[in-house]
């Protein structure tokens, strides 16, 4: 229960801050943007229903979010480099990484964020492995998993 | 110093300019698609760029609602369409498929 | 001002590319992509031409219901569908007068552009001069519900109708998605939520800037499709009652309202003073019904024992 | 002031070379895989400091949040659909590009 | 040349591309997207020939809120029709199936 | 609504009101139908007597109404449509009587009653139309109303007759109305008047009268079945019995002939129309048909067919006698119109009772059929004379006072002419006569349906009509000059047409 | 405030609209009643509305009290009222042989009945040039949904072709609304008709073009009848009722409302094209229909025949003859015939469980009143006296011999022989005589189908006698 309340409340400032920003710091028609916020609390409540896994951290998510940026803009980077060379130096190939964090939103989030990360995108992700193409495999790949999920069982509070 | 708004956005089109030249050469239907998605994100930059130099900061909401929806298409694409219409290799590739089961 | 021309003018060229290659690309699915492009472009044309609500309606329906619709319908066809081939010099014969009387409309049409004489009637004046006692401040939003509220009340049945056709048509029989992955439904279950609060976002805002119920509605049909693709939400049967119900609801209400202004001497003849709140609440009717008007154009779908669902499997 | 301007445009131009990577990349890369790798890197990143630079010129604090508040609207939808598709191309049969050995 | 005179030229053209479309071609489903595109290109006319001079013009702005609907409901009527067609007849296109040859590559 | 123009409505509704009803009773009530049959005949006769008396006082009796701007329903009820009005009823009562008779025991009696009374009133119609608008609505209505009675049996045969009957008769009817609107448009109207309306108007081309005169003739002359509009008439024969004698003298052809003498006399004016030399054209043309009528019914074997032949004949007597400028050959042909209505119904319901007892259908089957049965060829005999113009018969009237008109127009060639027909006659008919009375017995009839029974040799409502008409053939000739006779009322006629009384 | 509510001419619209509603909620096959009571009081409505028109002439309501060209303006006039009058006298007798035919089954003919009267209403209402556009889209789509009622493939495919016409068809008209609205700065067919003159730019000149194709395309005059004959003579009898009838003359209004009204000073000069595609339609129409081996199909194209007369009227526009009433005549008398004519089909295909002519031979005889409805319907169509029909005839001769078109006179005639050798095709199958082999057992057929037919037709021969109040209704209204 108190979790619930907990998963509640903070949604309802996520959404009402959301609201603030779309509606520019309007406040005109406030009983709308009670009902807005409240009609999408509800739906998150019941799509993604608080569980462990969407507790979030929030040191967790300042280290996520540093770790992400950083990393998608070495992707950008990596992606413009092969993109502008004169003969585009790839070596595709789909890997396959065995899996540590637990099912559920971590992984989830894990497959996604690694779409976005230098080199790697995720094609098929598995009970125990997670099958990726990477641009180069020359590349580190495991360890950058390794550092990723590391960065997402933080976030998530979760034992690997 | 003249603003650099709008020839960013002629500078973003042209890239859609170019990138129309995937769409139209494929070879594969996502191919197509993934020309269809960079339209997409770039027309979400083309955007936000057009509120400012017109100074219509609505299209900002515009760009707020295409980011939200752009995934929809592309997915419903993966998931529906691709290979189904496809050549016929890709439609034994179909047939073969176990996903069926998903449901 | 160079660089303002240059981008119209290569938007204009990317827009009609895309249109040609709609036509002209030899499969449908590729022909439905480049559909998908050119909505695109087409809202950054709307923007361009300052018609915000347009570009909103356009990347609202354009994204997530009639690229999904067209790309779901092109799924019932199972052969790769290129267009007949037979007889095409024979075609193109039969086709010319036809072509020919095109390219005439078309130069004509250019023509006439050129020499358009000055608008005798100066309306955006008249909007100007009459948006004080509309009820709401955002010019268009006062043209669509209350100067011009009659249209719109006719385009809603419009909606209506058109669900009502589809079911006179009768409903292909659901198929099973081709492949599914774990990443879209977490996508769906943190999008949705944001979806509506921006339907909500986007009702509120067409009081007084871009936006309004369509636009909303538009947005939320679009959550239930991400939804369907995602597998949280079945298919709709046309057997769920509240389906039709909360989509005559829409409508019935704009009725209702419209008539009930009678009494004050027209049909919908918004009394100064409660027009913004009577118009919010036909709006926020609207956005219901008309959400999920739309999205019925996409869920609903009969049960295998339905009306053709039978025929349409058998065809392999 | 001054600062903040050039810094603004001098992410709009990052932004701006971004985009150009993911078109080129877009066509010059061989296969589907590639490709939407250059999709949902080069693309969000161009995207993410056009809004930066945006951001940096918008009128109120409230207007640039918004601004920002695209971005990962946008990287999630690419990770999504950059994995979906990638997904469907995998269960289609379709084989990673590899470089032909001379 | 305004914007607005620009893109209703562009929507001149677009309408004759899409007429044409609607009528000459034979896939359903494409003819769906002519017409599509030919109401698209009415709707450019419309709000370009008002806005030439530059000013903003909310009357047809709210009339091509209100066409597009009407299109969107035509085209969701339309290709339920098809597929319909299709489901019945195997055909994609309005003639009838003897009279077309292979429609495979 | 006054009297005098409720008058000629309640002749109209006399019939057409039956007519509803007989449509709607079940086909098993025969007392009713019949019942309202006979009151609907009853009655119009009744009203027919009110307006003879009314007319004959000089009352006038006319009803207008507005369908649209400019166009006007008249109806007027003047001497010449009474002339014609009380023929049709009269006949219409015996034709009604023979009728329930002859269909006994017959399919569909609710429909053929329903439009039997729907063709008399289109006839009311047409005699009592006050201009060409309303002469038309209701010659249309007729083509309408006679076509189900035409193919009422539903064979092949009877399906020809009638699709050949509409084509002949809408053909002329789309004629008919080009004229009536070409006129209308170069008159501005085109109400029957005395005299005609023509002579009164200046500046119209006359090229254009002589068109749509030859327009309106057509028109008329396909009912007229003048030469060679005639084609469907001998197709037709294959209704039954009562039905030929509605065609060929209550309603149809009647009609055509009716229609020649409104537009000669009353649109374009005798003198007029002589003035424009359409007179005699129009003889010519009835005289071609005349012949040409007779000739061919020389050659028919099948009774009902040579009868046909013979209508086509004696119809255009009306028409030649209109044709002759002049009071006599009007005077001729008006009584004739009337006479070879008594003496054609009488043959045809003799034929009809000769096919209904016996089967007799064609000429060379009538043997002895005379001492089968006297009294239906009696009347034959005597309606047979009449048509040859014997002394003593409605026939030699007619024929008297058409060749006196044919002198006195300086037509003498129409004298031969009416000779000739008269031997062509005798050359049809006395061949039946000697069949009839002097043949023997044959072993067998054809078909006996009706038996004798003591003295009626076949049903007495078969009977009684052509009995009745055949009387009256010969009280037409022997009582000419009575006041109620065909021949005074034909001349008093001519006394309002010509101002001087013959 | 009464006085205000009671507006007939707003609820004209406004009760289709929400029966339609109300019967989509109910589901499938449901709303019989509700329609039927909304048709009945949508009658009382155009009644009240005619009395009130008669001696105004015009009657107009402010939609949302906004003058033009700011707002949208509701006009009634005779042309109007007369056709409203239509409208409702033709959709409730169909609605109640749709009850009884429509029995079972899950159909949706209540609602997009609804929707397309609404529409239909809306249309006649309408002073305003974009809401004619939402009208036109109403009433295709709606006539689209109703032709696939019923859901044979054949009636899909008719209805594919119809709906695609159909939107070209309302393209063209919104295209034409734009290219106006970019000249003139309004919509509003009032302020058009003052600002457009003889001297037009060639924008308004092929916004007239566009228009005019647009709504040929919709009102299916030949050569753009290509989609009507399937769709009309497909659908179930009192759909194609409706359709034939109602439908096709929406179109048209709006076709004669432009050449009268916005374009009446440069288009007069082109009223000969108009006419010439109309006797081809005649002719053309009629000799299919003369070819046809299925009942309806026989009808459906003597509806593109009979379409041909209504266009024959433009050139004879400000001639000094009734011209308008002369259009409207036909039209009401087709209107009511053709409806009559339908359902009489209706009730013999499915008595006799054959589609074509020959099939329902000798089954006529037995369905007398049936058979007489068909009758009385072909006696107008045909235009023989005395029926509405036989008025507009003679008085479209009469007008095109004033002008000297004698062309016009010949080509109404030859329609009229033609269509009495189609009618009377059908018509001699009654009198075939019995103990034909083709004779099969009768279906019961209810006798609310049989006397909805016949009361249509008799009203067709009874606007012969008594078309005078008509004349007077549409004595103020142009042209």
């Amino acid at each position: 229960m108190g979790l619930f309340i907990a998963s509640l409340l903070r949604r309802t400032v996520g959404f009402a801050l959301i609201w603030w920003i779309a509606a520019e710091g309007s406040l005109v028609a406030w009983p709308l943007a009670v009902i807005a916020v409240a009609a999408s609390v509800a739906v998150s409540l019941r799509l993604l229903p608080p569980g462990k896994a969407s507790a979030i951290s929030v040191i967790g998510l300042a280290g996520f979010l540093g770790y992400f940026i950083r990393q998608s803009m070495l992707g950008g980077f990596q992606v413009a480099r092969l993109a502008l060379q004169r003969r585009p130096q790839l070596h595709p190939a789909i890997l396959a990484v065995p899996l540590t964090l637990p099912q559920g939103l971590p992984r989830m989030l894990l497959t996604g964020t690694l779409g976005l990360m230098p080199g790697t995108l995720g094609v098929r992700l598995e009970d125990e492995f997670l099958h990726m193409h990477v641009l180069d495999r020359g590349m580190p790949i495991t360890e950058e998993v390794e550092q990723l999920a590391a960065h997402i069982a933080r976030l998530f509070g979760v034992q690997r | 110093m003249k603003s650099l708004e709008l020839p960013l956005a002629l500078f973003l089109l042209i890239n859609l300019a170019a990138a129309l030249i995937r769409a139209t050469r494929g070879p594969t239907a996502a191919d197509r698609m993934l020309a269809a998605l960079l339209f997409g994100s770039t027309g979400v930059g083309i955007l936000v760029l057009l509120a400012f130099v017109q100074r219509s900061f609505a299209l900002i909401d515009v760009a707020l609602t295409l980011a939200l929806l752009a995934a929809i298409s592309g997915i419903a694409f993966a998931q529906r369409t691709w290979g189904l219409t496809g050549r016929s290799r890709q439609r034994r590739a179909v047939e073969r498929e176990d996903d069926h089961a998903f449901r | 001002m160079t660089t303002a021309l240059a981008f119209e003018a290569l938007l204009a060229l990317l827009l009609l590319w895309s249109a040609w290659q709609t036509l002209a690309t030899p499969q449908m699915d590729r022909a439905v992509i480049m559909f998908i492009v050119f909505g695109l472009l087409l809202t950054l044309v709307w923007s361009r031409l300052q018609a915000p609500d347009i570009a909103l309606a356009e990347a609202a329906l354009g994204a997530g219901l009639t690229g999904t619709l067209l790309l779901d319908a092109l799924t019932a066809f199972r052969q790769p569908n290129r267009s007949a081939k037979h007889g095409r010099v024979l075609a193109a014969f039969r086709r010319f007068p036809a072509l020919l009387a095109l390219l005439l409309l078309a130069a004509a049409l250019l023509t006439s552009l050129t020499r358009l004489p000055l608008p005798a009637v100066d309306l955006p004046a008249a909007v100007a001069g009459q948006l004080g006692s509309s009820g709401v401040s955002h010019p268009v939003t006062a043209v669509l519900l209350n100067f011009r509220g009659y249209d719109t009340l006719l385009e809603v049945a419009v909606l209506l109708l058109a669900l009502t056709g589809i079911l006179a048509v009768g409903l292909p029989a659901e198929r099973p998605l081709l492949s599914l992955n774990q990443l879209v439904p977490t996508l769906a279950r943190s999008a949705v939520p944001l979806m509506v609060l921006a339907a909500f976002y986007l009702l509120w805002a067409g009081a007084h800037r871009p936006g309004g119920a369509f636009q909303a509605a538009a947005v939320l049909a679009a959550a239930a499709v991400l939804l369907n693709l995602s597998q949280l939400q079945s298919r709709w049967l046309p057997t769920q009652h509240w389906i039709r119900l909360v989509v005559g609801a829409g409508l019935l209400l704009f009725v209702g309202i419209a008539a009930a202004l009678l009494a004050g001497g027209g049909l919908l003849r918004f009394p100064p003073g409660q027009a913004g709140l009577l118009i919010l609440l036909i709006e926020s009717g609207l956005t219901v019904s008309l959400a999920v008007n739309l999205a019925a154009f996409y869920l609903l779908r009969t049960s295998s024992s339905g009306q053709w669902a039978g025929q349409e499997d058998s065809h392999e | 002031m001054l600062f903040v301007e050039l810094l603004s445009n001098l992410l709009l131009l990052t932004g701006g070379f971004f985009y150009l990577a993911g078109t080129v990349g877009l066509l010059r890369f061989p296969d589907v895989y590639t490709r939407l790798h250059t999709l949902s890197k080069a693309d969000n990143l161009g995207l993410g400091c056009l809004l930066a630079g945006l951001a940096l010129k918008a009128d109120s604090l409230v207007l640039a949040l918004k601004l920002l508040a695209i971005w990962p609207l946008t990287l999630i939808a690419s990770a999504v659909v950059g994995y979906a598709i990638a997904h469907r191309a995998d269960r289609l049969g379709i084989p990673a590009w590899q470089r032909e050995k001379p | 040349m305004s914007s607005g005179l620009l893109f209703a030229a562009v929507g001149c053209l677009l309408l004759v591309l899409g007429v044409g479309g609607v009528l000459l071609l034979d896939h359903l489903v494409r003819r769906i997207l002519a017409f599509n595109l030919m109401g698209s290109g009415i709707f450019l006319v419309l709000v370009g020939l008002a806005q030439r001079s530059g000013r903003i013009d909310p009357v047809p702005q709210a009339m091509v809120l209100t066409g597009i609907v009407v299109s969107v409901a035509a085209t969701a009527l339309a290709l339920a029709l098809a597929r319909r067609r299709y489901a019945d007849s195997g055909s994609t296109t309005l003639q009838d199936k003897a009279r077309r040859e292979d429609r495979h590559d | 609504m006054s009297y005098n123009e409720l008058l000629p409505l309640l002749v109209i509704a006399s019939s057409l009101l039956p007519g509803f009803i007989i449509f709607i009773l079940p086909e098993r009530q025969i007392v009713l139908r019949t019942m309202f049959n006979l009151l609907g005949a009853v009655t119009k006769l009744w009203l027919i007597g009110l307006l003879l008396v009314g007319v004959t006082a000089g009352e006038q009796y006319g009803f207008r109404y507005f369908l649209a701007p400019n166009m006007e329903l008249v109806f007027k009820a003047d001497a010449l449509a009474l002339l014609f009005v009380s023929l049709s009823a009269s006949l219409w009562l015996l034709t009604t009587l023979y009728a329930i008779g002859y269909l006994e025991h017959a399919p569909h009696r609710s429909r053929f009653f329903g439009f039997f009374s729907l063709c008399v009133t289109a006839t009311m119609g047409i005699a009592m139309a006050g201009n060409l608008l309303t002469f038309f609505i209701f010659y249309e209505l007729l083509t309408l109303a006679t076509f189900p009675l035409i193919v009422h049996r539903g064979t092949p045969q009877a399906m020809r007759g009638g699709t050949v009957y509409l084509a002949y008769t809408l053909f002329g009817g789309a004629l008919l109305l080009i004229g009536i609107v070409w006129l209308n448009q170069m008159t501005g109207q085109t109400e029957f008047t005395q005299g005609g309306i023509l002579a009164a108007t200046d500046g119209i081309s006359r090229t254009h009268l002589k068109l749509v005169f030859l327009l309106l003739i057509a028109g008329v002359g396909v009912k007229a079945a003048i030469v060679p509009l005639h084609g469907w008439l001998p197709q037709a024969m294959v209704a039954p019995a009562p039905v030929s004698a509605l065609l060929h003298a209550v309603a149809v052809v009647k009609a055509g002939a009716f229609g020649v003498v409104r537009i000669v006399y009353e649109i374009y004016g005798i003198e007029f129309a002589q003035s424009l030399g359409l007179l005699l054209p129009l003889a010519v043309a009835a005289a071609v048909t005349i012949l040409w009528g007779s000739l061919r019914a020389l050659s028919q074997g099948d009774l009902k067919r040579r009868l046909a032949f013979s209508t086509i004949s004696q119809v255009s007597y009306i028409v030649l006698g209109v044709g002759i400028f002049g009071t006599a050959g009007t005077v001729g042909g008006l009584v004739h119109l009337v006479h070879q209505g008594i003496m054609k119904i009488t043959l045809f319901f003799c034929a009809g009772n000769y096919a209904e007892t016996l089967g007799i259908h064609r000429v060379d089957e009538m043997d002895g059929a005379g001492r089968r049965m006297p009294v239906t060829s009696l009347a034959f005999s005597i309606g047979a004379l009449g048509m040859m113009g014997a002394p003593l018969t409605a026939g030699a009237v007619s024929k008297s006072w058409l060749k006196t008109g044919a002198l006195a127009a300086q037509m003498p060639w129409a004298i031969w002419v009416l000779s000739a027909s008269s031997l062509l006659n005798m050359a049809y008919f006395l061949p039946i006569l000697y069949r009839l009375w002097l043949k023997p017995l044959p072993a067998a009839w054809p078909h006996e349906e009706i038996p004798v029974n003591g003295v009626r040799e076949t049903h007495w409502l078969l009977l009684l009509p052509p009995l009745v008409t055949a009387v009256a053939t010969v009280a037409a000739s022997t009582f000419s000059d009575a006041w109620i006779s065909p021949l005074t009322f034909a001349r008093m006629i001519m006394g309002i047409e010509y101002h001087t009384p013959p | 405030m009464i006085e205000h509510l009671s507006t007939p001419l707003v609820w004209l619209i406004l009760l289709p609209l929400v029966w339609a509603t109300l019967a989509f909620c109910l589901g499938p096959g449901r709303g019989a009643l509700l329609g039927l009571s909304g048709l009945g009081l949508q009658l009382l409505c155009a009644i009240l509305l005619a009395v009130e028109v008669a001696p105004k002439q015009t009657v107009t309501h402010l939609v949302g009290g906004w003058q033009e060209p700011l707002g949208i303006l509701l006009v009634a006039d005779g042309l109007s009222v007369t056709m409203l009058l239509l409208t409702q006298a033709v959709s409730l007798p169909v609605a109640l042989y749709a009850y009884s035919y429509l029995k079972q089954g899950q159909h949706w003919f209540w609602p997009l009945t609804g929707f397309l009267l609404a529409g239909i209403n809306g249309l006649y209402l309408s002073g305003d040039l974009f809401n004619l556009y939402v009208t036109l889209e109403l009433i295709g789509l709606a006539a689209v949904g109703l032709v696939v009622t019923g859901g044979a493939a054949g009636q899909v495919t008719a209805a594919m072709r119809y709906l695609l016409a159909s939107l070209v068809g309302s393209g063209g008209f919104l295209l034409g609304v734009a290219l106006l609205y970019g000249c003139f700065g309004t919509v509003s067919i009032r302020l058009l008709t003052s600002l457009i003159g003889s001297q037009a730019p060639l924008a308004v000149w092929l916004a007239a073009a566009v228009m005019v194709a647009g709504l040929l395309l919709k009102t299916a005059l030949f050569p753009f009848h290509f989609w009507l004959p399937p769709a009309h003579g497909g659908a179930p009898a009192p759909i194609s009722a409706l359709l034939s009838a109602l439908v096709v003359k929406a179109s048209f209004y709006v076709l004669l409302r432009l050449w009268l009204g916005p374009f009446a000073g440069f288009v007069s000069p082109l009223a000969w094209l108009p006419a010439l595609l109309g006797s081809l339609a005649i002719l053309w129409g009629g000799c299919q229909a003369i070819r046809a081996e299925r009942l309806k199909m026989m009808v459906a194209y003597s509806t593109v025949a009979q379409l041909g007369y209504l266009v024959l009227i433009f050139p004879l526009f400000g001639t000094g003859s009734h011209a308008m009433q002369i259009g409207l005549l036909q039209a009401t008398a087709h209107g009511l015939a053709k409806a009559g004519m339908f359902l009489a089909a209706g009730t013999l295909v499915k008595a006799s469980g054959s589609e074509l002519i020959d099939g329902i031979a000798t089954m006529a005889g037995r369905l007398p009143v049936t058979l007489f409805a068909f009758g009385l319907s072909g006696v107008s169509l045909m235009g023989l006296p005395p029926s509405g029909g036989f008025l507009a005839k003679y008085m479209l001769i009469d007008a095109a011999l004033a002008v000297g078109h004698i062309w016009i006179a010949v080509i109404v005639v030859t329609g009229g022989l033609l269509a009495s050798i189609y009618v009377f095709r059908v018509l001699r199958l009654a009198f075939l005589g019995p103990g034909d082999e083709r004779q099969v057992a009768l279906q019961p057929v209810s006798a609310v189908m049989e006397w909805t037919a016949f009361m249509l037709a008799v009203s067709a021969i009874v606007l012969g006698l008594a078309a005078m109040p008509l004349f007077r209704l549409l004595e103020g209204v142009a042209g």
